[in-house]
């Protein structure tokens, strides 16, 4: 159960070892850097230090108790990260698949649209535009409020 | 009182900086918006389409009718592209 | 694009290297066994060699099309294994989030109850009962019906 | 004709064998369960409530109408637990 924010890469491996074990269903989400047809080299991600890691934490804990998550873990990175390496995991276990599942998916639409970084591009002649928030990441997010 | 005022992402290009302390009497969150966009040029190019801006105060989400009654942070910046 | 029955255990972290790179999305479910309270100390799984496999490869590739995956793999044991071990696991990659999700909860939801294995447990007394299939599991399968 | 017929979890602990060879002019999969369940008690009390059993024809899933014109091998067994 735990929130990171850094700039150093980390490895779905080491941090899946040992992680759910007691639990029957255990899913992971990796984040990765498109090179969008080989336009893109990199990507250069802000955040919003103090309120990030805040929101991660609450909202990590928000979903164990929605969905009954017997483990958690979300890693975000920011900095600048090069094309093929991952930019942030979700980690969730479970009795059973559904919560795992959801609980994955309830907290990757709650980073894309509510959780403070932003991204932007670096093209192959250096720093290009700021990426713009996708509508249907906002449309994601109203499906949970039921 | 006095409003740490934090910018991200091309809200802090456009205005120049990162962060400044802003002494204000602005009672909600777009009060704080008119008196910065009057402060210059940079400030109101940046805060001229309102649709564009998210805001938090205090590390919380808020909207332009946000009291800032006690309010120490306050944060302009794009909607959130993470994950 | 694999599809393998083994006995012996795997790695996630080794499965998932270079794994969906070039993807922008990677998901992956890995089942586990439950102790169920402390009643269980294994499960015993039987397949049908032969069938498996195919309806593995067949359910992995149609899986790819219909939701546009860069990659996906299936790996399913059998045999005797013990409380804490993975079972199986899905990891699928594609260009955005939802269909990486969506890819992965259809082949689970296919692998539960389409893919011929049968677990018995083995509790600390000895081999136990051979575990019922769920009714949510049957039902999870028809949502794909549309 | 003669089919392979193979049992799986349960059904092959009751019937003693995981395997059969099957001399049969059963001409659906409903036939030939009936020609089974006449076979003796053990097949006769695996095959008697056919709610709690699935069937394949040359690997691919079935049901009791499935016709079996061609077939090699037929396998009985319980609602799949993979996972």
């Amino acid at each position: 159960m735990s929130a990171r924010v850094q700039t150093e890469a980390f490895d779905l491996g080491q941090e899946m070892q040992g992680f759910g074990s007691g639990s029957g269903a255990v899913v992971t989400f990796s984040g990765l850097v498109r090179d969008e047809g080989g336009r893109l080299v990199a990507l250069e991600l802000e955040h919003y230090p103090g309120m990030t890691e805040s929101l991660m934490e609450r909202y990590g804990r928000e979903a164990a108790e929605r969905f009954q998550l017997d483990d958690w873990r979300i890693i975000h990175r920011h900095g600048r990260l090069t094309v093929g390496e991952p930019i942030m995991m979700v980690a969730t276990a479970a009795r059973h698949r559904d919560a795992a599942f959801q609980a994955a998916e309830y907290l990757m639409d709650w980073l894309k649209s509510r959780a403070p970084f932003w991204k932007r591009e670096i093209g192959v002649d250096g720093p290009g535009e700021w990426v713009s928030a996708r509508e249907a990441d906002e449309d994601a997010l109203t499906r949970w409020d039921r | 009182m006095r409003l740490d005022v934090l910018y991200f992402a091309w809200l802090r290009e456009r205005i120049g900086q990162p962060k400044e302390r802003i002494e204000t009497e602005a009672a909600t969150v777009r009060d704080l918006v008119a008196q910065l966009i009057a402060m210059d040029e940079y400030h109101a190019a940046a805060l001229s389409d309102l649709s564009a801006v998210r805001v938090a105060v205090d590390q919380e989400l808020a909207d332009l009718d946000t009291p800032l009654t006690g309010a120490r942070e306050v944060a302009f910046f794009p909607p959130m592209t993470g994950g």
